[in-house]
């Protein structure tokens, strides 16, 4: 009863955040909506026993990468969202198609509702247990992501440096 | 131990905690206009009970009778919030801080510590992490120049320092192989503190610390509020009990990053102990609070000891200095201990 | 003893230099290239040596298993090596004479262009040649075999400059073909019927066969198309073509390639291959009459041959048609015996021409030849002792295993005396051209052109400014006089058939085939046999002599008679000269209407109007469509976003169908 | 205990939060931020799954997905902010032609 009545109360943060982000318009507020969802994502992760996962999801996502999207739009100094007609396929197409996806995923889930349930701290995410998962069974894996996660490194920087700063070089300061 | 006892010890641990903690924050304010004086040889408050003892009091009653200025230009919403936001995470992360041992009154045994997660590392981190969300959006919300530049820096020196501060307290992990912040304690036993671990503990400490002093926006690093370039920062546009409470975020926040110095470097609250029963466990408490009070001094001292850092010298020793000794000091303490197992 | 597990690196260490070689070598200095083709090829040699030292003829043959190849079901080919006395004698020929050939070769061409190109060709045509010959299934074999021919062609258009050179690999290169494909056939027919191209396989499941005596059946298809392979790379009727054009390429690249050692793999592939042959005894005859036509047609040939090279190549033509027909009467161990002194003497010769014409700065004519002796005495020397050996003069090498072959032809239960006098004849004829060429070059006065006129050759020798002939430098006689060693005491080896003793593992240990003379119970044979035996020899010895005579004659004593003689046959000697016309009747009968043929209906019809149509209507179409669906890439990213959206949907949809019903 | 198809449904609603965002908003950063909200929903499906199967290989997919959410972030956000630069507009309806 416990364990329903937290998962519904995080979880109606996550929704309530999400729907948050479409409605609102201002790109900020989107943002500290997200950070929500992340936050209360946190605490189902952590109904669930995955405690190392919901610290990382806070450090990393609500921590590092929404950070950066603050900065992001602070430093853009990014407006609110004009209403511009672009595009009539993503609403003739695309939000029928949401609709019908959703629904029947919705109603697929919903008829086999009963027959699992996943108890309190199921799966108990201990953190010597996932390093060893990480470090022998994923290690390459593992290291590919961390050649990916440079060369990301890399590719933020030269594409956000000013063009003609990566023109010229590092050599002259002037 | 019943659920009810549970719940009670935890309340009465937590609001013992909170108030140690508000006071510890108003008293190292008072500690660094002291120390401050002392070094420019001036005397400081005097003036409000001996030594000034009470002038954090009357700095608080002023706080709360002042006017409260709101600007009409400020989004309203996220400028209350910011502060809000700053003093809560501040103060959560003491949560999982133990001070001592374990403490027994009659038949109850309970740990010096609001709780105890196995993963207590990470929940400092990740609430300290948070906290950056009240700097940044104060800069913002406040709709004004000085702020927002001073919120931009602080996000942007935060995230930079947070890696290195990760990476610094890696060695430590590899060192006590739990999360835990009782396990890292009780593995520095017998004077085998983390600092002594040399070179790799004392390189990792004096990276954690330089770090530590970057994410509290202290000088040298002080830039987001450097008041000769940018007013007073991100909180220009805060007053009375606002402004309070990002002076008391910082102060928390200086007090989590010495208790953390402590329990990860020094040796927490170890230290000689003796006497009867109840001495026994409360020493500890003591010797942690003495190491404690040691890094806030540090702070002070520094602070205006140090001239601060220009802000592409802040970015460039973070990323190209710090970043690097940290990443090496890692391997090269993760070779030896697997050499050595 | 246990078989050496180091065999692999035989081949492979050619190989490594070869890599090393065309890597870097174009900007090594060309000490350093030398010395990495000397090493990595002497250091395939030294391992031969080593392994032939350990050899036991008890536990032949090895086997060794390098790598997995091909798995497909039963079907299996690795990359393994096989080991027997036939490998090895072989292993030894090309690994040893390869060796002497390159340590040659840094004289002959240190002054060419793309002198690291040479020295990688030749390693790698070591490579392939190792390979070839230490392979233990027929695959392996092709590889090595398509491999040689690949160097082949490289090293005969080494002077790709010159258009007769280009002209002369692209010829080489696609008669060779010509064989392959007969070759290829062969192994398609050994899949199809025994499942395995594994020689141990094979010839069990070949063993099992009744010989094939009466009409044509599996056996003599693939023998023959086996023949039509090794007909191809070894320059037999009607395939020879490609062989005195080959002489393009320089003159080192003839010895070891064209005379020594890949020419003769298809020897060595239909004596691999000789449990095929002797069930099929149609296949055999075709064989030796092949071999027999060949020596008497090419020995003609190389009678009115003026180019040094090309008397050599057509000799070299006729040599092999000797080892053919040992071959064809089932006398393998002495056409293995005859390719092994062969590769001695002609190897020699072919180096000794090219230090002539080294000597001469490039001249390649013997009518400006002339007196040489004089100027380069050691290169004389051992050019006499390789002409008195392919002579068959005794006691050099080339008496021996040329007896063994006519003696072999006569008395063989496949042979016949036809084979015997054609073979005599051919001796007489090759030692009659070959002194021809010996008179003419080293006798006499010189006759080339005065100093500061010379004709430079190809890519070779420029700095090489000509006066008096010269000696060689010494990196290239030492080869020469190691090889006039080998040519003199080479032969001694078959003896009392110490030689076919020594293969007789290989070749009857079947116990199907044997020689008369083995296997006669009655002494009373036995004498004549040997009587007649004698009697043989000395016919074979006195052609030789009779050659001799007949070119001291007409090139020494007489310089007009061989004019006049030419003059008064008139359209013979035109023909002769002109090799027969065989070129230009090739020409007429297979080139031209291919030509023809290829531009009307493969170019103009097939190719302009099928093909070309075919992939422009396509792509007339494609752009038609695009035209009009291009329209949907607006380049609006929510509308892109839309599209997924949608197709997301159907996806979905289409599982929850899926799994409703 | 709580079925595994609320956790799933719950995923779902945040995954079909997330794309409903692609679809319907204009800003850049928006955009960019509804795709973390996919990610986000997919993550908790792992977790779920990971629960339910006993299977902890789940959780350190939710690691992979964190790692290359944070270098999308990166390397996006750089492209926004060179996008902004070059247009001075954060419009999606009118950031559509590759070259200006």
């Amino acid at each position: 009863m416990l364990h329903l009545t937290l998962f519904l109360f995080f979880g109606a943060i996550c929704v309530a955040g999400a729907v948050n982000l479409l409605v609102q318009r201002h790109p900020i507020n989107s943002a500290l909506s997200l950070v929500a969802v992340m936050a209360s994502l946190a605490a189902e992760y952590l109904l669930l026993g995955a405690e190392f996962v919901a610290a990382v999801q806070v450090i990393v996502y609500a921590g590092a990468i929404m950070v950066l999207f603050v900065f992001t739009i602070m430093l853009l100094n990014a407006g609110e969202e004009e209403r511009s007609k672009g595009s009539r396929v993503a609403i003739l197409l695309g939000i029928p198609g949401v609709a019908i996806g959703g629904v029947l995923v919705a109603w697929t889930l919903l008829r086999h509702s009963n027959t699992a349930a996943v108890p309190m701290f199921a799966l108990p995410g201990d953190p010597r247990a996932i390093a060893r998962l990480l470090f022998h069974d994923f290690l390459l894996p593992f290291e590919v992501t961390s050649i990916l996660i440079l060369i990301a490194i890399m590719g933020a920087v030269v594409l956000a440096s000013k063009p003609e700063a990566v023109a010229r070089g590092p050599k002259r300061e002037d | 131990m019943s659920i009810t006892t549970f719940a009670i010890i935890s309340i009465i641990k937590s609001i013992a905690v909170i108030f140690v903690l508000l006071t510890a924050v108003a008293y190292s304010v008072w500690l660094e206009r002291k120390v401050s004086a002392r070094i420019q040889n001036r005397w400081g408050p005097t003036r409000v009970g001996p030594f000034g003892l009470l002038q954090p009091l009357a700095d608080g009653i002023k706080f709360i009778f002042k006017e409260d200025l709101t600007q009409p230009y400020v989004y309203k919403t996220l400028y209350i919030a910011s502060p809000i936001i700053a003093v809560v995470f501040a103060i959560t992360a003491i949560s999982v801080i133990p001070f001592g041992n374990s403490i027994t009154i009659g038949s109850i045994t309970t740990p010096l510590q609001i709780t105890d997660l196995n993963i207590g590392l990470l929940v400092v981190l990740g609430i300290t992490s948070m906290g950056v969300y009240g700097v940044a959006l104060a800069g913002w919300s406040s709709n004004s120049k000085y702020s927002l530049l001073g919120g931009l820096r602080a996000s942007a020196q935060m995230i930079s320092y947070e890696i290195s501060l990760g990476l610094s307290l890696i060695p430590v992990l590899i060192l006590a192989g739990s999360f835990s912040l009782r396990d890292i304690v009780n593995s520095q036993r017998h004077l085998h503190w983390n600092f002594f671990y040399i070179p790799f503990g004392t390189i990792a400490f004096f990276i954690y610390l330089i770090s530590a002093y970057a994410e509290t926006n202290r000088t040298p690093f002080d830039l987001p509020e450097a008041e000769s370039e940018l007013v007073a920062g991100y909180h220009t546009e805060y007053s009375a009990m606002k402004f309070a409470m990002f002076f008391m975020a910082e102060y928390a926040n200086m007090v989590t990053v010495a208790c953390l110095s402590t329990l990860l470097f020094f040796g927490g609250w170890l230290g000689p102990v003796f006497g009867p029963p109840i001495v026994q466990s409360l020493l500890p408490v003591l010797w942690f609070c003495l190491k404690v009070f040691f890094f806030m001094f540090l702070y002070v001292w520094v602070r205006w000891t140090l001239p601060r850092f220009r802000y592409d010298q802040l970015m460039a020793f973070g990323w190209k200095v710090l970043l690097p000794m940290a990443i090496a000091n890692l391997v090269a303490t993760a070779l030896v201990v697997a050499w050595r197992a | 003893m246990t078989p050496n597990p180091y065999l692999w690196l035989i081949p492979v260490l050619p190989l490594a230099g070869a890599t090393i070689n065309g890597a870097f070598g174009r900007r090594s200095s060309k000490k350093a290239i030398s010395a990495i083709a000397l090493v990595f090829c002497g250091a395939s040699f030294a391992m031969a040596l080593w392994i032939a030292s350990g050899f036991s003829a008890a536990a032949a043959p090895y086997y060794f298993d390098l790598a997995h190849w091909i798995r497909a079901g039963n079907f299996q080919v690795d990359f393994s090596f096989y080991l027997d006395q036939l490998s090895l004698v072989m292993l030894l020929v090309v690994t040893g004479v390869g060796f002497l050939i390159h340590v040659y070769s840094v004289g002959y061409m240190w002054d060419a262009d793309g002198y690291y190109r040479f020295m990688a060709y030749l390693n790698l045509f070591m490579f392939f040649m190792l390979t070839l010959v230490l392979a233990k299934n027929y695959l392996l074999m092709f590889i090595g075999w398509e491999g040689v021919g690949l160097a082949s062609y490289l090293l005969i258009g080494f002077w790709f400059t010159k258009d007769s050179a280009a002209a002369a690999g692209k010829k080489a290169f696609i008669v060779n073909r010509i064989g392959d494909f007969g070759f290829l056939i062969a192994l398609f027919l050994i899949i199809q019927h025994f499942g395995s191209l594994d020689f141990t396989r094979v010839f069990a499941a070949v063993h099992s066969l009744p010989p094939e005596t009466e009409g044509t059946g599996l056996l003599t298809s693939i023998g023959l198309l086996l023949m039509v392979g090794a007909a191809g790379k070894s320059a037999q009727i009607p395939l020879y073509v490609w062989l005195p054009d080959a002489m393009e390429g320089p003159t080192p690249v003839s010895a070891l390639i064209h005379a020594a050692t890949m020419v003769t793999a298809g020897v060595y592939m239909v004596a691999r291959s000789h449990m095929i042959f002797e069930r099929a005894p149609g296949a055999l005859t075709v064989v030796a009459v092949i071999g027999t036509l060949t020596a008497l047609f090419a020995a003609t040939i190389g009678i009115a041959q003026t180019d040094i090279k090309k008397v050599l190549a057509y000799s070299t033509i006729s040599q092999l048609g000797y080892m053919f027909m040992a071959c064809g009467v089932a006398a393998f161990s002495a056409g293995i015996f005859h390719l092994m002194t062969h590769a001695f003497f002609k190897g020699l010769l072919f180096l000794a021409a090219g230090s002539v014409i080294h000597g001469v700065g490039g001249e390649q004519d013997m009518r400006k030849m002339g007196g040489l002796r004089k100027y380069m005495p050691w290169t004389f020397g051992t050019m006499t002792i390789a002409t008195f050996a392919i002579a068959g003069i005794p006691p050099l090498a080339g008496f021996f295993s040329k007896d063994e072959i006519l003696w072999m032809a006569y008395a063989s239960p496949h042979g016949s005396w036809v084979f015997w006098l054609i073979g005599v004849i051919t001796a007489f004829i090759t030692s009659f051209y070959m002194f021809r060429l010996w008179f003419m070059t080293f006798f006499g006065d010189y006759r080339g052109a005065a100093a500061g006129d010379a004709h430079v050759h190809g890519g070779h020798g420029s700095g090489h400014g000509h006066g008096e002939p010269h000696e060689s430098p010494w990196v290239m006689l030492g080869p020469l006089v190691i090889l006039a060693v080998l040519s003199f005491v080479g032969g001694w080896v078959g003896i009392h058939h110490k030689f076919d003793f020594f293969l007789s593992p290989v070749f009857h240990q079947h116990g199907v085939l044997e020689i008369k003379v083995a296997t006669a119970a009655e002494e009373a044979t036995i004498a004549a046999m040997e009587k007649l035996e004698l009697t043989l020899t000395a016919v074979s010895v006195a052609a030789g002599f009779l050659g001799l005579y007949l070119a001291w004659l007409l090139y020494h004593r007489r310089r007009d008679l061989p004019e006049k003689i030419a003059a008064s046959l008139g359209g013979l000697y035109r023909a002769v000269a002109n090799k027969y016309y065989v070129d230009e009747l090739y020409a007429l009968l297979f080139v031209q209407p291919l030509v023809e043929g290829s531009t009307a209906i493969l170019w103009k019809g097939v190719d302009q109007s099928v093909i070309d149509a075919t992939v422009n209507n396509a792509a007339d179409s494609a752009r038609h469509v695009s035209d009009n669906v291009r329209h949907m890439q607006s380049g609006n990213l929510r509308s892109y976003a839309g599209w997924v959206a949608a197709g997301g949907a159907v996806v979905i949809a289409y599982m929850v169908w899926m799994g409703v019903r | 205990m709580v079925p595994l198809s609320y956790y799933l449904l719950l995923s779902g609603i945040l995954f079909g939060c997330g794309v409903l965002g692609f679809l319907i908003k204009r800003n850049i950063i928006t955009i960019f931020m509804s795709i973390e909200l996919m990610l986000n929903g997919v993550n908790l499906s792992f977790v779920a799954f990971a629960a339910h199967w006993h299977a902890l290989s789940g959780q350190i997919f939710v690691f992979f997905v964190m790692v290359v959410a944070a270098a999308e972030a990166a390397v996006g956000l750089a492209i926004i902010i060179a996008v902004y630069r070059t247009r001075e507009t954060l419009n999606v309806d009118q950031v559509n032609l590759l070259k200006l």
